[in-house]
């Protein structure tokens, strides 16, 4: 049997893995899997320590991250296309225009 | 007539006029400048007419507001409180009698964007009135700070070439002090709620109040800078020549009559009776200061280039005398200098409208450029020449009656500061009289100038009144000053009994000052 | 418990967006002004709503997850009242910059919705909700110019760093929810690692909320926004995310053990906004990014309303920036031209000559921003710094006055460029958009209503919220 | 009629205001007759005010009017309170008498003059002024006719104001003048603050009443005297009087030798009571005349302009009064001043009637030989110069005898001695200003084709001038030489101090005798240098280069004063203005602003654009408010 804890330090590794890759990495698109991957961290923390205290609704709240994580990918995913089409290329770094 | 006078809600009306009149000619045509101008002159000479009315109602024997006026506005203490008394009474009168002065002086100079100008000077007079009738302390702020806005307007749009650089530079200079005043009404509303449990900015309940010696001291320091800045007190003057400079003249004339007053004023009003231990341990070092922006100023005049950076620093050492006679915290030094706040407010506006009156004809304010006008302008010379002996001090003319005192009261109260403030007299005369020898005595500069005439029929019509009542104030003083002893003694009291209680001089009612509150205060 | 009443206004603007989304299929001719009608209709309906209950105590919903308290009901007609006006302002802006209406109001009505849950919550997995559902919604209206190569940009960063901050605020959500067990806003003082997840909640907030550090995506965002986007972007979050603050924030501040450390790091960021703002806009020659930026720094203010814990002052602050904020963007749109907008100072260079009427309520807007008296401007400063100094801020104060005289600077530099410096004189013709022009009468009469007799608004406020004045 | 006198000022005040505001458009005869009548009306009310006295006796009380209160506040009164004394009656017939005489020569001298109405307006109101200052009952109604005079001055000496030179000297006269009025003011407050009443008899009165003790009383009465030294030219604020020779020479006569310069000398006089209570600032009082008197003497003996000699000598001969003053005669100080009076406006006019006459020549080198062509001007100015030298049995006699006489009985023969070269100095050069104007060939005859005799309307004045000059004298007629006692100085004995030394007659007559020799070896040795050998002069100048030139150069005090005062004050506020006022505090300002303009541009640097520093700022944003929270 897992102890809880090691869930817990698992979702925080996960979180951190998540925020160095949205750094690293220069698309757009990984950079929203990254985030992605972020939000997953937070379920399973949501999970470990819902397990650990022993509190059921955990999971119900896990259901509503996921369901809102979605939506988000929906949407974002639109603009990630619209710029694509106006700039052939996702190199977030292109993004510059705007500045000062 | 006083039935008339109580029957309708004077000094609202003095105050309002004005906007009421900036409002109208928002929405006439502004197609004939003619109509415009005769407009905005017939709501400020009404004005004035009406704070004549003031003049006549105001018996001052009792030394509290009259024409009081009071009426919740915003709740929580910040009501609609308006009065006058000894100290504000001619204040207002000078602001309603220089303003139509000044529109009508302005009639060639300013030619475009007339309408505009004319609005702008209405709200000016509004928010100079409203400062000086105000008795809320956050009346008095908002009109504090709201007649900056037109007067940012009438340098900025109608200046000279560095004009958006001193308007700047005035506003922000002035903001800077008034916004720590604003913290300190803060701290006085906390404190008076903290004290009484109830809510009021009145001046007259704060003036109650029993604040901590360290308190008054934080608060008299945010009050005095923003008031020092406007008076403006050595070394805090250097926004007023670029001020001047670049200002239109009917702007410098009211900047320099008024605006300058109401540093004055501050002290008077506020500064030293809500904080008078605060004011009693600073009243030494502020004389100082003020002694050397006499003398300052006097020097700086003395070496001017412009004719109006020169009467601007005659205005910095003027005001130093004013403040001086302020600080000196006694009977004739402070009826000095509110007579001598209104002498200055007559020959310095007078002085800058004959500024105005040459830079029409020659288009540069440049001394050098000037020379022998005298030949020309006749009567113009004269009457420079009566403005500028009022300026100097000239005994009989108003300018002496105001000094003398301030002299007599300043002497009372530190010897060595009187003596230095007596040179005024010798700097005063040198720099005006080397001006006026300069612009208008010696060989005409180039004989052929067709434009140096004398004056014209409007001319002289705005400067006449002041030429009268320059040598009236001179002669029967007692006319003004009966109205104000009663309000000066009234402040005096405020302001010395707490101080001498520390002091140990005179047995002051203990008032319910409890240890915790202050504390409560201080963190 | 769940009387219809509090999900009234809730359900009047899903409906009004559903609407308007399904009638974008069934119309016709594609430039019909019919989705922003019903969008002021829907949102007309659910002001009423909010008003029809304003003497009950609060409305619960959803089992006591939905709270229509006064706080809310406030807000709510702030939200709806800005969502007409951005409607408004949005109907021929639309139509000039290939902006499809349709969507635009649709995914306006939605985001309403999200502010609405949001403040009228006490639970923050619903907070959590209301904010997403606003954040998606902000984040498709940003991008809706789908040709404009900066409104995709602004869309593309809010997306990513609005997504980014969301990570945060789960994982926050997780360790409060995971150690105290209890959702509910405020709800004492949890222990280190409960604190930890209501730092991340608050850090996500702030990010909403635009506190500096975490306020580098707004400028960006807001200039490349549609400006009638902008005018929401700036105003509503904010108010949201400040309200929620208040809730969770306010009681745990007064308490001595967290309060010792909360407070000063509150002000602490208060005074980082207003400077990061107000400096930044100093030397901007952009008019639209010089609002960008004054928007951050009344975020500044606003925080200390929350640091005050003065509601009332944050509610009628709120009402007063709406109307100047607005009002100066309104004015901003009526210059755009045909295809392009007109943003830069040297474009208003000389406006006071040529569109007085234009250029005088920018001034006013722009005076009542920089906080001079006679406006509201001045008034609603007036009443947050007056409640933080009764609460001791005194430093925070004097920092916050300081941060409004450079303010002062950059506004009066746009009002040196309308009326002291000489534009090209060639007049453009006036653009008849009687809805703009309608809502920058409004906000200015808003401007000087409440500058000058705001009496009975200030009665409503101080019978219903606690706080200073 | 002579309760009237308070009418006496305000007559020529309602005139110069009519002048003032109508004057160019009345006709020229109009402004003439309109301001002499008022002077001579001044001149009936003083005449009549001056019998009622004489007929009451010495211990009558004065008359006195208060027309209004004029500045009241707290303990400050200050009212419009004249009043007319003996003192005030003497003065006012002087100012009066010698004005009316040179109203009427102004009338010819001025008579080609565009502004004619201007002028006769300045000097009636001249007159209005010097009026209120000798019948103000009150120190501080006085400082309005103080200052007054010396507005007129300044407007009399810049009169044809095109000329710049006058322009400068105007500017000169009264800036100096205010210097000494700056003191003035100092000592005025030391006195009201301990007096309390402004009136002269309260001060008077003052020291015994203990009010003012013997330190005060010093101070005070140098303070008051500095500003008189401002206004009777006198070391060291004399520098203004001989620049003021610019204005025309009526103007000379009345303000600069007859009236205001002799104001220093009443006010010293009317405070008798307070300079007697101080030894000490009576001492000042009388070594600064004595000291005057000489080194004017010695700067006059070299000029070469008429009208600058007639200047260095008035500054002497009041140097004469303050030494009579300082030794506590003050009879013997207004004697000679009511005779100095007469001869100093009867020489300036002559020497106006000579300019006239040379077409406005002045330099005394290029005259000569008038005396045939100047039949009436030449007599008048012999009489004038033989009074002033000290001639015996002449006006200037008597009341320079007398001042010697009360110096030497007081014990002050240092003084005495100072008193008797200046009397010589004098002598000579008066005489020296004789020989070369009226004797001798005419040294540029070319220059001044048609000389001629003035109109009688300036004659006239001289001759009664003249008149008066010799027999004045009389009045202070010493007892030793059998006329009834004195009988000036008992006419001054109520209100003027005067301190009662008996000499034995053998040493009055050996004074007298000095005095008498004194004057006659200045005219002999005149007469050798400019009538005996010519070439003397040239030669005594060359043995003693340096002396000369010192002399010529009038010990070069104008250029001390212009480089210890005048240049280091413009030149240091110069410094201090750019330094200060545009460095330190606008650069403050300016820095403030500039950094936060920095601070902006900072700011906007680190706005990228870059979607990963946003990011960073997040993180970190974090990072710190966790770590405020947690830590």
């Amino acid at each position: 049997m897992i102890p809880p804890p090691a869930f817990l330090f698992l979702a925080v590794l996960l979180f951190g893995l998540g925020v160095l890759a949205f750094f690293v990495k220069k698309d757009l698109l990984t950079q929203f899997m990254a985030v992605e991957i972020m939000l997953n961290a937070g379920n399973l923390a949501f999970l470990s320590l819902a397990k650990a205290f022993g509190r059921a609704e955990g999971q119900a709240l896990v259901l509503f991250v996921i369901t809102v994580a979605a939506a988000e990918a929906v949407v974002g995913l639109a603009i990630i296309v619209v710029v694509f089409r106006q700039r052939r290329s996702l190199r977030t770094d292109e993004l510059k225009d705007l500045k000062g | 007539m006083s039935a008339f006078a109580s029957a309708l809600p004077l000094v609202s009306l003095v105050t309002f006029l004005p906007l009421a009149g900036a409002v109208l000619l928002v929405f006439i045509r502004g197609e004939s400048l003619k109509a415009v101008r005769a407009a905005a002159l017939a709501v400020s000479l009404l004005t004035f007419a009406l704070s004549l009315f003031l003049f006549f109602g105001f018996d001052g024997a009792s030394g509290l507001p009259e024409f009081v006026e009071r009426a919740s506005w915003l709740g929580r203490g910040l009501d609609y409180h308006v009065g006058v008394d000894g100290l504000s009474l001619f204040l207002v009168l000078l602001a309603a009698f220089l303003t139509p002065i000044a529109l009508l002086s302005s009639w060639r100079a300013v030619g475009d964007r007339v309408k505009e100008f004319s609005v702008f000077m209405l709200l000016l007079e509004t928010g100079m009135i409203g400062v000086f009738v105000s008795l809320n302390l956050f009346l008095f702020y908002v009109f504090w700070e709201a007649m900056l806005i037109p007067m940012y307007f009438l340098i900025g749009i109608w200046g000279g070439p560095r004009r958006v650089y001193a308007t700047m530079k005035f506003v922000l200079f002035t903001m800077f002090g008034s916004l720590l005043m604003l913290v300190g009404v803060f701290v006085l509303h906390a404190a008076h709620h903290q004290a009484t449990g109830g809510y009021s900015l009145a001046i007259a309940d704060l003036a109650g109040l029993a604040l901590s010696p360290a308190l008054q001291t934080w608060l008299f320091l945010g009050f005095g800078l923003a008031f020092a800045i406007k008076v403006p007190l050595f070394p805090l003057h250097t926004w007023l020549p670029d001020a001047h400079v670049e200002a239109p003249t009917a702007a410098s004339v009211l900047l320099a009559a008024v605006l300058l007053k109401m540093g004055a004023y501050g002290f008077l009003r506020l500064g030293l009776p809500l904080f008078p231990l605060a004011a009693a341990s600073f009243a030494p070092a502020l004389s100082v200061l003020a002694a050397v922006g006499i003398v300052y100023g006097g020097l700086m005049a003395l070496i001017q280039k412009d004719m109006k950076s020169l009467v601007a620093y005659s205005s910095v050492s003027h005001m130093g005398l004013v403040m001086l006679a302020v600080f000196s915290l006694n009977f004739e030094a402070t009826e000095g200098a509110i007579y001598q706040m209104l002498n200055h407010g007559l020959s310095t506006g007078a002085l800058f409208l004959c500024v105005g009156i040459l830079y029409e004809r020659t288009h540069t304010r440049k001394i050098a450029d000037h020379g022998g006008a005298a030949a020309r302008m006749p009567v113009f010379a004269g009457i420079f020449l009566v403005v500028m002996l009022s300026s100097a001090g000239l005994p009989g003319l108003n300018g002496f009656a105001g000094e003398i005192l301030c002299f007599f009261g300043v002497f009372a109260a530190n010897k060595a500061l009187a003596a230095v403030s007596v040179t005024t007299v010798i700097l005063s005369a040198a720099y005006l009289l080397w001006l006026y020898r300069r612009v208008l005595l010696g060989p005409l500069k180039d004989p052929g100038d067709p434009r140096l005439r004398d004056l014209d029929k409007r001319e002289l019509a705005y400067l006449v009144p002041i030429i009268v009542l320059i040598v009236f104030m001179g002669l029967f003083p007692g006319v003004f000053l009966r109205k104000l002893d009663a309000s000066v003694s009234r402040y005096l009291d405020a302001v010395k009994t707490p101080a001498a209680a520390t002091l140990g001089l005179a047995p002051a009612p203990e008032r319910g000052q409890t240890a915790e509150n202050r504390a409560e205060l201080e963190r | 418990m769940g009387s219809p009443l509090a999900l009234a206004p809730l359900l009047a603007v899903t409906a009004g967006a559903l609407a308007v989304l399904l009638l974008e299929a069934f119309l016709r001719k594609k430039d019909s002004e019919a989705p922003a009608a019903l969008t002021v209709a829907a949102l007309l309906t659910a002001g009423f709503f909010t008003v029809l209950s304003w003497g009950e105590p609060g409305l619960g919903a959803f089992g006591g997850r939905l709270v229509l308290d006064p706080l809310a009901r406030f807000l709510i007609v702030i939200f709806v009242a800005l969502g007409v006006f951005v409607a408004l302002m949005g109907l021929k802006y639309a139509a000039r910059m290939g902006l499809a209406l349709g969507p635009f109001c649709g995914l306006l009505l939605l985001a309403v919705a999200g502010l609405m849950i949001m403040v009228s919550t006490g639970d923050w997995l619903v907070v959590f909700l209301g904010l997403e559902v606003l954040s998606v919604s902000s984040y498709a209206l940003t991008g809706l110019r789908l040709r404009d190569r900066t409104s995709s940009e602004a869309a593309a960063k809010y997306f990513l760093m609005g997504s980014f901050a969301a990570a945060f605020f789960v994982f926050g959500l997780a360790l409060v929810f995971g150690t105290s067990g209890r959702l509910e806003l405020g709800s004492g003082v949890p222990g280190a690692a409960a604190l930890a997840g209501l730092g991340l909640i608050v850090s996500a907030l702030f990010f909403k909320i635009a506190v500096a550090p975490f306020h580098m995506w707004a400028p960006d965002v807001y200039e490349g926004a549609p400006t009638p986007v902008t005018v929401f972007l700036t105003i509503a979050p904010k108010a949201a995310g400040l309200a929620v603050l208040l809730r969770a924030l306010s009681p745990i501040l007064r308490a001595e053990g967290a309060a010792a450390v909360l407070s000063p790091a509150l002000s602490a960021a208060a005074v980082l906004t207003m400077f990061a703002g107000n400096l930044a806009a100093l030397r901007q020659t952009s008019l639209k990014r010089l609002l960008a930026y004054s928007s951050i720094a009344h975020s500044g203010y606003l925080l200390v309303a929350v640091v005050a814990r003065d509601a009332a002052g944050l509610v009628f602050y709120a009402a007063v920036y709406l109307f100047m904020n607005a009002g100066a963007f309104g004015v901003l749109i009526a210059l755009s031209g045909r295809g392009f907008e007109r943003t830069s100072l040297d474009d208003i260079a000389g406006l006071g000559r040529r569109k007085p009427w234009l250029a005088a309520p920018l001034a006013i807007f722009l005076l009542s921003l920089a906080g001079f008296p006679p406006t509201a401007g001045f008034l609603a400063k007036f009443y947050v710094f007056g409640a933080a100094v009764r609460e001791g801020h005194i430093a925070l104060t004097v920092a916050a006055v300081l941060a409004s005289l450079v303010s002062v600077a950059y506004y009066l530099k746009v009002i040196v460029a309308m009326y002291m410096r000489e534009g090209e004189a060639e007049q453009e013709p006036w653009l008849e958009e009687p809805a703009l022009y309608l809502v920058v009468f409004l906000c200015l009469f808003g401007v000087v209503e409440l500058g000058l007799w705001p009496g009975n608004l200030l009665t409503i406020i101080r019978q219903a919220l606690p706080g200073f004045f | 009629m002579a309760e009237a006198f308070w009418l006496i000022p305000l007559i020529p005040g309602a005139g110069a205001l009519v002048l003032l505001l109508f004057g160019s458009r009345m006709p020229r005869r109009w402004v003439s007759w309109q301001s002499t009548l008022a002077v001579l009306a001044s001149f009936v009310l003083s005449a009549a005010g001056f019998a009622r006295l004489v007929r009451a006796g010495p211990d009558a009380p004065a008359l006195a009017k208060t027309l209004l209160p004029w500045i009241a506040s707290g303990s400050f009164v200050a009212e419009f309170a004249f009043s007319f004394d003996r003192l005030s009656a003497v003065m006012a017939l002087v100012v009066t008498g010698v004005g009316l005489l040179i109203h009427v020569y102004s009338v010819g001298y001025m008579a080609g003059d565009k502004a004619y109405a201007r002028y006769f307006a300045y000097l009636n109101l001249f007159m209005f002024f010097m009026l209120v200052l000798v019948t103000a009952s009150d120190i501080v109604l006085m400082f309005i006719g103080w200052e007054g005079v010396g507005l007129c001055s300044y407007l009399l000496i810049g009169f044809w104001f095109d000329r710049p030179a006058a322009a400068k000297a105007g500017l000169k006269a009264f800036v100096v003048n205010r210097v000494g009025d700056a003191a003035f003011i100092v000592g005025l407050l030391f006195l009201l603050t301990a007096v309390g009443d402004p009136s002269f008899a309260a001060i008077n009165a003052a020291p015994a009443a203990g009010l003012v003790g013997p330190g005060l009383a010093t101070l005070a009465a140098v303070l008051l005297f500095v500003g008189a030294t401002g206004k009777s030219a006198q070391i060291p604020l004399y520098v203004w009087l001989p620049d003021a020779m610019e204005g025309p020479t009526p103007v000379s006569a009345l303000i600069h030798a007859a009236t205001m310069v002799t104001a220093g000398v009443y006010m010293v006089s009317r405070l008798g009571g307070l300079f007697a209570a101080s030894p000490a600032a009576s001492a000042v009082v009388a070594w600064t005349g004595g000291l005057t008197a000489v080194f004017a003497a010695t700067v006059a003996l070299v000029q070469t302009d008429i009208k600058r000699v007639l200047a260095y000598s008035t500054i002497s001969q009041i140097g004469y009064m303050f030494l009579g003053c300082g030794v506590g005669a003050c009879a013997a100080g207004m004697f000679h001043l009511f005779t100095h009076a007469f001869f100093k406006s009867l020489l300036f006019l002559a020497a106006g009637s000579v300019i006239h006459a040379l077409g406005g020549e002045q330099d005394m080198r290029r005259m000569g030989g008038l005396r045939k062509r100047l039949p009436v001007t030449f007599p008048a100015f012999l009489v004038g110069a033989m009074a002033i030298a000290g001639v015996p049995f002449l006006s200037g006699f008597f009341s320079k005898d007398a001042i010697l006489t009360s110096a030497f009985a007081g014990g002050h023969y240092v003084l005495y001695g100072l008193g008797l070269a200046g009397a010589v100095l004098t002598a000579f050069y008066v005489f020296r200003m004789v020989f070369l104007t009226f004797y001798g060939e005419p040294r540029a005859a070319g220059a001044h084709p048609r000389v001629r005799e003035s109109p009688p309307v300036m004659t006239v004045p001289l001759v009664i001038l003249a008149a008066l000059s010799a027999l004045a004298g009389l009045a202070g007629l010493p007892v030793l030489l059998g006329g009834r006692a004195d009988l000036f100085g008992r006419f001054l004995e109520g209100v003027v101090v005067r301190t009662a030394h008996r000499l034995a007659a053998s040493s009055e007559v050996l004074l007298i005798l000095a005095a008498a020799a004194s004057a006659l070896a200045g005219i002999y040795l005149a007469f050798v240098f400019y009538r005996g050998s010519p070439a003397l002069p040239a030669r005594s100048a060359a043995r003693f280069p340096r002396l000369y030139r010192l002399l010529t150069g009038k010990y070069y005090v104008d250029e001390a004063y212009e480089a210890a005062i005048v240049r280091p004050l413009v030149r240091g506020a110069e410094l201090v203005y750019r330094r200060f006022d545009l460095e330190v505090v606008d650069g403050a300002l300016n820095a403030s602003a500039a950094a936060a303009r920095g601070a902006g541009q900072g700011l906007n640097t680190v706005q990228s654009g870059l979607l990963r520093d946003y990011a960073l700022a997040f993180l970190l944003g974090v990072v710190i408010f966790l770590g405020a929270l947690l830590l």
